[in-house]
């Protein structure tokens, strides 16, 4: 979908387009250990890098949705382990709360992921990407709540 | 109902003329029969002006904002539902407890204007769902009480002079299904679930109406209100204002105290509450029963954290 | 003298699918619990019996609307204009206090100098279409504003409420046009009934002189004991027909380019007029809800020569706290002048 | 009651059929930096390789400058045969991106907006000019017009102030272009001075009661922060100018510049159609809502 | 606008093989912002790093992004690279195209397509940064330590010797702590007063530590580097510098009272010292029993002192005293055996605990060493141990194993036979633990040179037959239930945390776990460090214990206590939040989420129309704020930032990532 920088090309076949927000600290670091381990996997997820979970306001995943992402996944640190000792504890009431949120406005339940993925857990990420990519790619582009300028 | 009003108006009259607070907001009769809208006095002699009846539905607490910085002690009755709206107030700091006197009234429910056919004609009116699901007909924080209003931090049947019409007008009747509408709305597919939300938010006209009156939105500066903050158009297409709708019921999440007003003033009728109680239900499934604005040292449900919340992000 | 044309209630879907096949019909209808004016559908919920909740002013003037788009490329840009125009329209079934608001906003947007293209074009584009009103709303105060709602002058053409038909008559060349189109259908038949006294007003207010009065009452206590309950939201402004202000905002679609809007903007808004350098001249809501009636009231009239407030009722049947432009008047005409 | 002149600069001749709304597409070709936190832009528009003014401007009109991507605001214009100049204080988003452009910016402007000062009325009277901090921009437009015509005007001096000698705009005119002109007297002063400042350190109005200016036949035109208009209006009362003769502009916000969008009324009166020039006495029957 | 370089790295070739640099550097030449772009094969390395410099001083850039490998490894070395050049080093971004990007996928159309989309987001970020500085803050070149065990003195010694003035607090008049209960240490038996006492002398007589004995921490305020403590001196009665320690007080008052460091085995009098080498070894007066201090009468005490030291009219005094680190060391208690009905704790005398056996193992002990039963003070001849009470017992709220209660028992048992060759222990057990250099050897020992009994199964009753104690239990190796008559029951009583461990947590803004222990940073990483800047864990306070960890972790203690003292002064971290005070309402949602406790609400004066009027604002202490951003997120009216990763910056980044 983002076709090469100016839109005038053509678009390619639809390739789903995944904003990922990662805590500095753990799911970015698992995704570092993906890549020196060599890991494949599709290139639809772009992780924002935060520095805690805990940063990853609700209302950025309502913009990433309104600018046309097709899916969301907010990822980190495993409760317990948050390097700022409570922030993933908030990120999980936080999302609990704004998975029912989305859900509730109609938006299917699997384009927004909230996981725990710790910087020893390169294949969890990988699969995650990897399971998150083929279900938005089965689902289809996301018109819902999808800003038409 | 005349006897609250009297009491109503020797109260205002006696704490305006010795001077014990500089200004006191109650209601008055309005234009119409079915209209008693609020009312600021200062002087002891426009006590007379005062009035209560089953149209003051109004919660006067969202007013206090007004005086945040001031100085004068103000004085302001509360129905149930209104006085955790006070509670709100003051753990977000808003306003100062010695600056506010809290008079709490008995409430026979208050009845829905929009059901007025004859603009003429007085008619007993049905009762506001929000009072048919009432579980706080009394007052949970009071410093006076007037009506024979008793204050109750618990959900309780209505106490004081109007119990016994209260009762009989059923306050309180449909307290099981408060959740009813989240749970209609639950139960339909994605498509329908976005369908619905969808022509709400092509209603909304961003007037502001639900923010202005809800004592959750107390920002000096809200994030909708100047455009240079980035985060939303100001233009009021149905994307923007699901935007907001959602924001704004995320930021009053575990602090709303169920008052209702943001639903009964919207011009355009969308069931704001409807997005509100979600979050209510869900956070009691979630992280245990909790009423926001009941219990004056009451934690905030998103202001902390247990080590065994619910684990779904494995 | 003519006899009036006229075509049964009944018939009214029949005349509306024949009218949509020229233009795009506004006929008062009930979108999602919210009576409104909305563009004609098989199917619609058309809603003759009462005035809609909100004005009719969307058709001309909508509350978001492209005006530009712009792009920026490094140093280099460019501002590509919208094409304003839309097809024909007819606004079906306004009554007199929505066609006195829109003669109210001809005169902000097409005169003065600069006409408003956008508002121009679509002004343009419509056929305004007005229906005598026999059973006033229990908010509407039309007459006491100078607004007559047995008929206006001032529309395209005129349906009358006959009881079991509607008669028409038109008043100008678009709406000869679509009387000859309707005659041609055939929907069209003489009668000799005409429309019935408009019944009696529940709100009455004598609005004369009140700009004169204004005059004086800059500092009057009125406007602080008056603005003490309103929670300034937007809800008068956006629900009235006369309120113009709009904001010019950005949309951004990407880095590079973007659209330019105009969005409906209230002056009870407290960063409206937030200069800057922080610099507000109406920091508090007591001048904020001066502004609002001063404008309706004084101001209007005193540039534009008519009252801006039609008595459509509309914000009175929606304000949360009863602050109603009536009382405004009736307090404004008992006050003594200055306080 | 206001009487509604409108001037005739203002008016287009023909309702052409133009979006007024959307801006010209124009360049940024020089930029001066008068202070710290003022800028001087010089907008032209390019044609054929020509770069000409997008439009003349009288004194004391404004201009709608917009950085697409950013915003737009009105600012008041100063005319200048080859290009259209734009003064700048660093105050809001706009205004900083604004300072971080370079020339050869592609902006868009569109205007002129507002009524300017009626110049042929001030034929043959002193003229008086009273600028505080960056409020010299719309004095300047006057003053260029009069330099330009000087004949047709009596004698001129201008009084103008800043906080600091750093705060000082248009040096180069204030020290050197307007002190050669025929019977030009130019006084500056600044709030406080440093070790190279020379001249007078003071407030603007106790200044003006130190140089009694003479009223006779004298029209004033002032502009600058809402404080210093409140005292320098008390003393020219003091020295004996009337009301008719005091003659400032207005800042407020604005939006459309067309007198459409309602931002800018006082009163019945649109500061972007029917201002931002008004004359004392025409202030005193509007509401003090500015 | 901002102007901005662009760096893509190709890495030799791990970037280069899948993703077309040359093309993500042209397409990244009209990114809003960018003045240049260019590729380059190593951008980390010393050419690379000097042509960035000479491109900033060149174009003059505002800030540059570099596509490159992981902000985690090189975004410290590109920093240091615009600092270098004079660029603030928080204008620059790193976009990662090789973990994230090349490496892992293998299509190099898709990867050129990716690096573009996330370089285009560095972009977008960068042109949104805003120079940032790390602040300074003083350290105070002093450090607490609060509690005066083994721990105590350990970390106070230690930071002493590194030249930093110490004070060490205790709330006993003594230093010395548990370990001075103790009688002899595994697995060496060295009696524990000759090891302990020379080390509380040395403490004590240290120039660079100060004594504070009988004294509590009342209240902390500020933060790392300058803590301010207020600390509660409780009164003594005894004017300490008159007094030479003589003793003749203690003689002759009247009034005796159990003692409690003899586990109430022995009696003490009202004016004391718990035991003979108490440090400082000058007698305090117990208020509580203290006749003249209760109803006014007796006083002898003070008539016999021959230098008038007694003062019965002093009264406690609060002072507040500046550190820059602190160290808590204040132990543990023991589990109350009460709770063992079953064993008929706490109503059978002779039913007695580890640390009841040390008194009276003890030569200065009630019974000068003498094993007796404290019901009829007979010598016991078979010995009874009940291991894991109060200690791996779900039932009982004590889930943790206590560490050191099996080598202590084992040493019982060893010292028992040496004393009283005739006489037989028996050790109820589940399991021994001798996880310590030479314990097993001990425990060997213990079997079979002293005859120890090692029975393997949970005792279930004890109660008593006339003057025997008969222990009913099961031996679970053989499969069959166990009876024995004992003379004496010893139960191996776990570790508790202090019963007000909480409260203190609470004043030194540490956390702590369900059961009271003090939480560390990270178990395995920051074993004693804690959450809140400067202060730090010695000891068993932080967790069951023996004495050879407990001094570790103490010199592990004040080696970072030292360390923070010895810098001249504290860079903050730049990255942290910053509350905007003309927005903030002052609601103090954000300040109940900050994991560092590190904002407070303010009052601010400020001119509105006029009027001087006063407004709650919060404040974040840029000195504890490590930039974790919870509180921006609490915070509805966009108030609080997060300098390095503002709301504008990420709603950018999003936007970028989403561009069509």
């Amino acid at each position: 979908m983002s076709a090469v920088d100016n839109p005038k090309q053509p678009a390619k076949e639809w390739e789903p387009n995944i904003v990922g927000f990662a805590c500095n600290w753990c799911t970015y670091a698992g995704a570092d250990l993906a890549g020196l381990s060599r890991m494949q996997y599709p290139p639809n997820v772009k992780l924002v890098r935060v520095p805690c979970s805990g940063r990853t306001n609700p209302q950025f995943v309502l913009r990433a949705f309104q600018k046309g992402a097709d899916a969301v996944l907010v990822a980190g640190c495993h409760p317990g382990d948050c390097h700022y000792a409570t922030g993933n504890y908030f990120t999980r009431r936080r999302y609990l709360l704004m998975q029912r949120m989305l859900e509730f406005m109609g938006i299917d339940p699997r384009r927004f992921q909230a996981r725990w993925i710790s910087g020893s857990e390169a294949p969890k990420f990988r699969d995650v990407v990897t399971q998150m990519t083929e279900e938005i790619k089965a689902l289809g582009p996301n018109r819902k709540l999808r800003e038409e300028i | 109902m005349n006897q609250i009003t009297k009491e109503m108006r020797d109260l205002a009259r006696e704490l305006l003329a010795s001077g014990e607070v500089k200004g006191l907001i109650g209601w008055t009769k309005g234009s119409r029969w079915y209209l008693t809208p609020p009312l600021f006095i200062t002087r002891p002699e426009e006590a007379e002006q005062l009035y209560f009846d089953q149209f003051a539905v109004n919660n006067l607490t969202g007013l206090l904002l007004d005086y945040r910085y001031g100085d004068d002690k103000i004085a302001l009755f509360v129905k149930g539902c209104d006085s955790r709206g006070i509670v709100r107030l003051l753990q977000d700091h808003q306003i100062k407890r010695e600056k506010v006197l809290v008079i709490g009234v008995p409430c026979m429910g208050m009845s829905d204007k929009k059901a007025v056919t004859d603009p003429r004609q007085p008619v007993e009116l049905p009762l506001l769902d929000k009072c048919l699901e009432c579980r706080y007909p009394n007052p949970v924080i009071a410093d006076r009480l007037i009506g024979g209003a008793l204050v109750s931090g618990e959900p309780s049947e209505p106490k004081g002079l109007t119990a016994s019409e209260a009762a009989k007008r059923g306050v309180g009747s449909k307290q099981a299904d408060r959740f009813a509408q989240v749970k209609a709305i639950e139960a339909m597919s994605a498509d329908e679930k976005y369908a619905f939300w969808q022509a709400q938010h092509e209603k909304c006209l961003r007037c502001y109406a639900c923010r202005n009156i809800c004592p959750a939105c107390n920002c000096r500066e809200c994030i909708f209100e100047s455009d240079k903050k980035g985060w939303v158009n100001k233009s009021a297409t149905p994307t923007d204002n699901a935007f907001f709708a959602v924001t704004r019921a995320m930021h009053v999440a575990g602090r709303c105290v169920e008052c209702g007003e943001c639903e009964r003033v919207c011009p355009m009728d969308i069931p704001i509450m409807a997005l509100n109680r979600k979050v209510i239900q869900d956070i009691n499934e979630l992280f245990g029963e909790s009423d926001a604005g009941t219990d004056l040292d009451g934690k905030m449900p998103l202001g902390l954290f247990k080590n065994d919340d619910p684990e779904e992000f494995m | 003298m003519q006899r009036l044309k006229a075509f049964p209630k009944a018939k009214l879907t029949a005349v509306l699918e024949m009218m949509i096949q020229k233009a795009t019909v506004w006929v008062p209808s009930m979108i999602a619990g919210v009576s409104r004016f909305a563009p004609y559908r098989p199917g619609t919920d058309i809603q003759m019996g009462t005035n809609t909740a909100i004005s009719p002013k969307e058709a001309l003037f909508p509350s978001t609307e492209k005006i530009y788009k712009f792009s920026a490329y490094g140093i280099d840009g460019d501002f590509e204009p919208v094409d304003p125009s839309v097809g024909p329209q007819i606004l079906f079934g306004l009554r007199s206090c929505d066609m006195q608001g829109i003669l109210c906003l001809d005169d902000v947007f097409l005169t003065r100098g600069y006409v408003d293209d956008f508002y121009g074009s679509k002004r343009e584009a419509t056929t305004l279409i007005t229906l005598g009103c026999v059973t006033p709303g229990a908010d509407c105060f039309c007459a006491s504003m100078g607004v007559n709602p047995a008929e206006h002058d001032a529309s395209d053409a005129q349906m009358y409420d006959l009881g079991d038909a509607y008669g028409i008559i038109a008043r100008s060349v678009k709406g000869e046009a679509l009387v000859k189109d309707l005659m041609a259908a055939g929907l069209l038949s003489d009668t000799d009934k005409s429309q019935g006294p408009t019944a009696d007003f529940v709100l009455k207010v004598d609005s004369e002189g009140i700009t004169e009065k204004l005059q004086q009452m800059f500092d009057h206590p009125l406007w602080d004991e008056l603005s003490r309950k309103c929670l300034n939201c937007g809800t008068c402004a956006y629900l009235c027909p006369t309120c113009h202000c709009f904001d010019i905002a950005e949309k951004k679609r990407n880095q590079h380019c973007g659209v330019k809007i105009k969005c409906w903007d209230t002056c009870m808004f407290s960063e409206y007029a937030l200069m800057a350098g922080g610099h507000n001249p109406r920091p508090s809501k007591k001048e904020r809800v001066r502004q609002r009636f001063m404008h309706k009231l004084r101001y209007f009239p005193e540039r534009y020569g008519k009252l801006q407030c039609t008595g459509c009722g509309r914000c009175i049947a929606k304000c949360p706290v009863n602050l109603e432009i009536t009382d405004v008047i009736k307090l404004a005409g008992e006050a003594k002048s200055d306080g | 009651m206001v009487e509604q002149k409108i001037n005739p600069v203002a008016t287009l001749s023909d309702v052409k059929r133009i979006n007024p709304l959307i801006p010209m597409k124009a360049k940024v070709t020089r930029i001066i930096d008068e202070t710290a936190d003022v800028k001087t832009f010089c907008i032209a528009k390019e044609e054929a390789g020509r770069f000409t003014a997008p439009f003349r401007t009288a004194p004391g009109q404004l201009a709608m400058l917009s950085l697409p991507g950013v915003g737009e605001a009105m600012f008041s214009a100063t005319d200048a045969p080859e290009h259209l100049q734009l003064s700048i204080k660093k105050v809001g988003v706009l205004t900083d991106a604004l300072h971080e452009i370079c020339p050869g910016q592609t902006v868009g402007v569109r205007g002129p907006y507002g009524n300017g000062f009626p110049m042929d009325e001030y034929k043959g009277k002193n003229i008086l000019f009273i600028g505080g901090g960056i409020g010299l921009a719309p004095v300047r437009s006057v003053v260029r017009y009069c330099v330009d015509h000087r004949d047709d005007f009596g004698q001129l001096h201008l009084i103008y102030g800043s906080r600091s000698p750093a705060d000082l705009v248009f040096k180069y005119d204030l020290f050197d272009t307007w002190p050669a002109v025929r019977d030009f007297k130019v006084s500056v002063t600044v709030d406080r001075g440093d070790d190279q400042w020379k001249g007078n350190v003071g407030f603007v109005p106790a200044f003006i009661e130190q140089l009694r200016p003479d009223p006779e036949n004298t029209v004033c035109i002032l502009c600058g922060p809402p404080i210093m208009i409140k005292f320098t209006l008390g003393i020219l009362d003091k020295l004996g100018f009337t009301p008719e003769n005091v003659i400032t502009t207005l800042e407020m916000r604005m939006k459309c510049g067309i007198g459409k969008c309602g931002r800018c009324n006082i009163g019945s009166c649109f500061v972007c159609l029917d201002g931002p020039v008004f004359s004392l006495a025409q202030l005193k029957t509007m509401p003090n809502e500015y | 606008m901002k102007r901005i370089g662009v760096f893509v790295c190709h890495c030799g070739s791990n970037i280069a093989n899948t993703v077309h640099c040359e093309k993500v550097a042209q397409v990244a030449k009209d990114f809003p912002g960018v003045v240049l772009s260019t590729d380059y094969k190593y951008m980390c390395s010393e050419p690379g790093q000097v042509m960035i410099q000479e491109a900033i001083r060149e174009h003059n850039l505002d800030g540059y992004v570099v596509a490159a490998c992981s902000p985690r490894m090189h975004e410290p070395t590109f920093r240091k690279c615009a600092a270098r050049a004079g660029m603030n080093p928080y204008m620059v971004e790193q976009v990662n195209i090789r973990e994230q990007c090349s490496w892992v996928h293998a299509n190099k159309e898709k990867g050129t397509e990716k690096s573009i989309d996330l370089l285009r987001m560095g972009v977008a970020k960068v042109v949104k940064n805003e120079p940032l500085y790390s602040t300074t803050i003083p350290v105070t070149k002093r450090s607490l330590v609060i509690g005066g065990g083994i721990a105590g003195i350990q970390a106070a010694l230690d930071i002493a010797n590194a030249g930093y003035p110490v004070t060490l607090l205790d709330r006993e008049h003594t230093i010395g702590g548990r370990m001075a209960q103790v009688d002899k240490t595994f697995p060496t038996l060295d009696c524990s007063a000759c090891i302990l006492t020379p080390k509380m002398v040395e403490a004590a007589q240290h120039p660079n530590i100060e004594l504070m004995t009988y004294a509590e921490v009342e209240a902390v305020d500020g933060f790392v580097g300058n803590f301010d403590v207020t600390i509660r001196k409780k009164a003594r009665y005894v004017d300490f510098d008159q007094c030479t320690g003589c003793g003749a007080c203690t003689e002759k008052c009247p009034k005796k009272v159990p003692s409690e460091f003899e586990m109430e085995l022995g009696m003490r009098k009202a004016i004391y010292t718990p035991f003979p080498q108490a440090v400082p070894n000058k007698p305090i007066i117990d208020a509580k029993h203290c006749r003249y201090l209760l109803d006014g009468k007796c006083g002898i005490c003070k008539k016999v002192c021959p230098t008038g030291a007694v003062d019965y009219e002093q009264k406690d005094e609060l002072i507040v005293e500046r550190f820059g680190a602190i160290v808590v060391a204040t132990g543990f208690e023991q589990f109350d055996i009460s709770a063992y009905e079953e064993y008929g704790a706490g109503k059978i005398p002779d039913v007695i605990t580890g640390l009841h056996l040390e008194r009276l193992m003890n030569a200065s002990g009630p019974t000068a060493g003498k094993i007796k039963r404290p019901s009829d003070g007979k010598v016991p001849e078979k010995i009874v141990f009940v291991k894991c009470v109060g200690s791996r017992d779900e039932a009982k709220g004590r889930p943790y194993c206590s560490k050191a209660c099996c080598m202590y028992v084992a040493k019982h048992a060893t010292l028992l036979k040496e004393k009283m060759p005739n006489s037989k222990s028996y050790i109820f057990y589940m399991d021994v633990r001798t996880p310590g250099k030479n314990y097993e050897e001990f425990y060997a020992r213990t079997q079979n040179e002293y005859d120890a009994q090692y029975i393997r199964g949970r005792v279930s009753k004890i109660f008593q037959v006339g003057d025997k104690l008969i222990v009913r239990g099961e031996d679970s190796l053989l499969g069959r239930p166990v009876e024995i008559e004992a003379d004496l029951v010893v139960l191996a009583a776990g570790m508790d945390p202090r019963g007000d461990a909480k409260d203190l947590a609470r004043t030194l803004g540490i956390s702590y776990d369900q059961h009271g222990w003090f939480t560390e940073a990270h178990p395995k990483l920051q074993p004693v460090e804690t959450h809140t800047a400067g202060i730090y864990l010695a000891g068993a306070c932080q967790g069951p214990k023996d004495i050879p960890d407990s001094v570790a972790q103490a010199s592990a203690a004040a080696v970072k206590a030292a360390g923070l003292l010895s810098k001249p002064e504290l860079t903050s971290e730049a990255m942290t939040a910053l509350c905007d005070e003309a927005i903030c309402s002052g609601c103090g949602l954000c300040q109940s989420i900050c994991p560092y406790k590190s904002i407070e609400i303010k009052s601010i004066n400020e001119r509105y129309h006029g009027q001087m009027r006063q407004r709650r604002v919060s404040n974040v202490n840029q000195g504890l704020c490590q930039g974790c951003g919870a509180c921006t997120v609490a915070c509805p009216s966009g108030a609080m930032n997060l300098k390095g990763f503002t709301n504008d910056q990420i709603l950018a980044e999003v936007d970028a990532l989403c561009q069509r």
